[in-house]
Order: C-alpha cells, then structure tokens, then sequence
C-alpha cells in the first residue's frame, strides 16, 4: 500500500531529512525544508545532497530561501515552491511528518 | 475545501514559527480553506494584546487578528496561559474565534482536519 | 476519520533543559481519549527515561500512559550513540531496533516533534 | 564582595535558562556577592506577575521575588516588553529593585559588576 | 574597569529563524558607548552578511556600528564549511582566518553570545 | 600575559568546548558545563574525551548532572562542582567566554 508522505521540516534538526531518506522506498516521499531548515539546502549539506543524488525529492519555501539570500548557494535540483504551493503539498501528501 | 490543523510552540519575537504560522494560515485560508490553531507553551503569549508595532518587524498580534478575521479558529493551551500569568490578557473573542482550551481539544482538532502541520 | 490516524508523539529533546519532553508527555495523555498515540523516543529524548533522571514534572505522564496499556518506545540506535543500554532505563519502556522506530514513523499519519 | 552580572533571553516555562538564573543568583546573594540581572527578548516575561503555581514545576515569579527581597537588582529590556504587549503586567516595584530599562543599562551592568554571565 | 573591559559579540545563529542575531547587533550599538565592543560571526552566524539576505531588520545597525568605527569580523572557516567566499558577503565586514576569530575571543573578558 | 578564563558553557551548541579547546594554552582554561551542556559530559562525547586526554580542566555543574541522572555515564576526570562552587569559579578568573 503505497502512499504519498511529506517531511515537513521546520526545525534546524537534521533528523529529519535523515529520517526521510531512511523511509522505505515504497512510498513517495517529499522533504519540505522551511524556516531555518532551508539552511539545509546550501550545496555543502551532506545530508540533503545524498537525498538528492538518490532521486528523492526535495523542496524549499522560496520564500524562506529569498530572505535568507541563499539563492544562489542551492542546488538546481531542489524545487522552490510558494507557499501556496506549500498548502497544496500539504494536502497533496497522505500523511505529515513534522520535525 | 480541505481543513487544516496547525500547532506551534513559540512565542512572537523570538523565533520565526508565529510568523509562519500566519503566513500558512493566511495562504490556506486564501485557497479556500478551513485553518485551525492550536497554541502550546509559549505560543500562547502569541496572541496577546498590545503588541507594540516596531518597524520592520512583522506584527504578530495584527497577524492573527487577520487570520481570526477571515475564519480562523485559534485555541490557546489554557495551563499554559496560567502558569505564564497571561490568561487574562490575550485577544478577545470580538477579535473572532480564539479562547482558551484543553489540551483534549488539540485532539479534536487532529481528529476534525485533514492534516496537522507542526510549526516548530 | 479518526479510526485511520496514527498519531506518533516522536520526542527528540533532552528533559530538564526545556519543557519540551514533559509537555509532549502530556500531549500523549491528552490524545488518548480519542486516539492511541505511539510515544517514539529518538535521538536525546531517550535521556527523559533514565532510572536516575527527575521525573517529577512527569512520572505522572507516564504512569497515566501505562495505564492504559498505551505504548513507549525507545530507539536502540540513540541509545547506542550515547553509550546507554536497556538496563539503563526504566521498565515502563520498551527499546526497538532502529528499523521498527522508523517503521514506526513511516506508518504514522500524524507525526508530533517534541 | 563582588558583583555578578547576569544577562538571559528565555521565558518562562520553555526552557531551563530562568531557572538557573535564580538559583545562581541566591547562591551568590547568599555568599553576599551584590547580584544584577538583565532580562532581554522573551526573558523579560519572566518577571510577570501571577504566574500560578503548579505542583512539581518551579514558580519562575517566586524565585525572582526571592531574589529581588535579597537585594538583586533586575532591569527589564523595554522594547522587548513593548513587542511583546507586557509592557504593564511586570512586578512592581514594591517587590524590590525591578524596572524597566534600555539595552545601553546593560553597558552599566558590565561596566559596573566584576563579571558578566550569560544564561542560554 | 571599563577601559580594562574587551566585549566580544558573538553571532553564533543565522538571521531570521530567531532574532538572536538581529538582537545581538542591537546589543553591540547599545554597548558602543561606553565600550569599543566587537562583532565576531562564527558558524551560521556568517549568513548574517550575505549581499543578498533581507536585512530589513538589522541593517541600520550595520551601518551604526560602520559609522562609528566599529569592526565586525566573519569566521573564514564558518564560510568555507558554508561553500561561501568573501566575495558573497556585504562590504561593511571583514573576513578573518579562524586563528586570528580565535584570538579576538581569547582577549576578550566579556564574551557574549547571541 | 597569562589569565585565568572560564568557558561558561549553557548552551546545546558543542562550539563552546572547541573554542576552548583551541585556546592558546598560555591561559589557564576551565570548562564549565551547566543545564542541557552537562549531556557533553557523557563518556560518549569525543569533543570532552579529546578535552579530558589534553588535560583540560572541565567542570560540571552537580545538580544539573543528578537531576538528568547522567552521575553513571559521565568521566571520573570530570569535575562535578555545586552551585556554590560555581559562582567561586565565575569570580576566580579573569574573564568569562559565554556560549
């Protein structure tokens, strides 16, 4: 029974990107980095570069990126969602893990 | 029309949550909608009135207010407005939909929306 | 809706230094009514059930949790990492293997960080 | 006798900075060091008043009153209480030498006390 | 005793998940008259001087602390294990090798963190 | 010129024992750990153990060790102080690195 799950990632906690890529490959899985946790995203993260080299799919608040200046130090491969989009990732998904 | 929860720990001026919180809330809303507030420890001290506005400094309280306007249910964690000492002191209920609550009501709230997003 | 939500109350943070474990404690009693919570300890959260540690502002959590035959679950890999082992703990907890924490995880629908 | 300075950012009731506050400030009250504290962004919620009692968790106003009545000295940062509209709900001065004051109050403090620590 | 005092600010958090950092430039202002405090970026404190982060908030303390000759000094170190050069970063700090961030701190009687 | 200097440690953030770790050992330094920093004492922690086999003076605050019941787990070569102990270091040296 395969579902659609979002990590919702607000906190600087790396546990939970961690947690994500750990999530069995059955299911269809989404990080969703906001807050301080798009810090997370810069190029030199460890751990979200290995999400992203194993094709799992990561997301930022653009929003939360803009402030923070950090445009230019993400990598091509996380998508940069409003936070109209984030709402409808939220309701999209089949269940939260918040962390 | 989808609802959802959201629940959040920290007070305004402090950390980033309250705000996001707002923004979430006002960008659901905007879809259409149903959002429903539950505040925990300090996120209580949120809703507070006379909130002084700074400036460049995003408005908490005024944030909520809009929320409450455009439907937004907010509950507030009623021992932790006590232990605090701000029970008596947060937004009134002309400002819309916002008293205090149990804790039991947080379930209510999982229990009657779609999705529960946690703001840390 | 109810009956298809799993509710896991993940805690994450060392007690004493915020409220943050005790007031997820509290937080898996308040749900208990309508749902049955997983209280999931990771990471520093496994300090909060040392035999030695104060537990005043929330042995009644636990005892409550307990009582109604509700379950509290402690990663071994946390445990592991910070030099702990079963013995350590009190009895009112149950240590699972890495993979059963994140299955665990994986199987909630509504996952709560403390 | 010497004089200590204590500067803190915490509210009450979130984490376990305002506690430690007090209990070092009695300990150096008592070995009759003189003792003055700035509160600075969430911290000056922990001055506010009726703040209830909960059995098993310390009461933050309590171990400021008890500080204050031996002499400490505690300056409350007003823009930190203005944002966050505590502004009035503060102990008064009848419970010692407790006021609002601006951060350049806190170069006093340093210039003043022999050292200064930071409670995170 | 204040002209034996070295106050070091030091910025340890990233602006805008907290307003630590915003916080901490208005403690350095508020210190500047009766010390010649310093400001010292370490860790996600550097992200703080990015060209291009909002700084809506803490600008006019930038340019305070600028105005009245103040030094506020970034972490190399901190910026290389960000991936980010000198060149990414406002002109109004300087960039420091971490021995000589060491040694600022090390002189210094009043440390104090945000 | 050497001084006394305590690395008053209150905070989770492993940055203050590499500060001082760091620091020129001209100086007499003491690493003083208190509230959620005491869980750096724990045997497992490799930034104490390095700081303990460089003979680095590192001090813990007693009762926020006894109240996380961490007295088992943490090294003998630690040096448990109480509250009174405390406010005597803060005094002993010359200057205070907060973290």
């Amino acid at each position: 029974m395969s579902k659609k799950v979002l990590y919702f990632i607000t906190s600087e906690d790396i546990t939970g990107v961690e947690l994500a890529m750990e999530h069995t490959e059955e299911d269809d899985v989404t990080i969703l980095l906001l807050q301080n946790a798009v810090y997370f995203a810069n190029k030199s993260n460890k751990a979200v570069s290995q999400a992203l080299n194993q094709n799992k799919k990561v997301a930022a608040c653009e929003e939360h990126i803009e402030i923070r200046g950090l445009s230019n130090f993400i990598s091509d491969k996380i998508k940069l969602v409003a936070t109209d989009d984030v709402i409808d990732l939220i309701f999209e998904n089949d269940s939260i893990i918040n962390m | 029309m989808s609802r959802l929860g959201i629940l959040f720990f920290s007070g305004p001026y402090q950390k980033q949550a309250p705000e996001t919180v707002v923004r979430l809330a006002n960008a659901a809303l905007d879809k259409g909608h149903e959002v429903r507030v539950f505040c925990y420890m300090d996120a209580v001290n949120a809703l507070l009135e006379n909130q002084k506005k700074i400036e460049g400094i995003v408005n908490i309280e005024e944030g909520f207010k809009e929320i409450l306007n455009k439907g937004a249910t907010v509950r507030l964690c009623n021992l932790c407005l006590l232990v605090r000492g701000t029970m008596k002191y947060c937004l009134k209920k002309e400002c819309g939909d916002v008293k205090r609550a149990g804790t039991p009501d947080l379930a209510k709230i999982i229990e009657e929306t779609d999705r529960l997003v946690v703001i840390c | 809706m109810s009956e298809e939500k799993n509710v896991v109350i993940l805690l994450r943070q060392p007690p004493h230094g915020t409220l943050y474990p005790v007031e997820g404690l509290r937080m898996t009693v308040a749900l208990s009514g309508d749902f049955e919570p997983i209280t999931v300890a990771i990471n520093d959260g496994v300090y909060a059930f040392l035999k030695d540690v104060d537990k005043t502002m929330y042995s009644m959590h636990i005892d409550f949790i307990k009582d109604i035959d509700l379950d509290i679950y402690v990663d071994r890999k946390a445990l592991n990492e910070r030099g702990l082992t079963k013995n350590d703990l009190i009895d009112q907890v149950e240590v699972k293997e890495h993979g059963e924490i994140l299955k665990m995880i994986e199987d909630s629908t509504v996952a709560i960080p403390f």
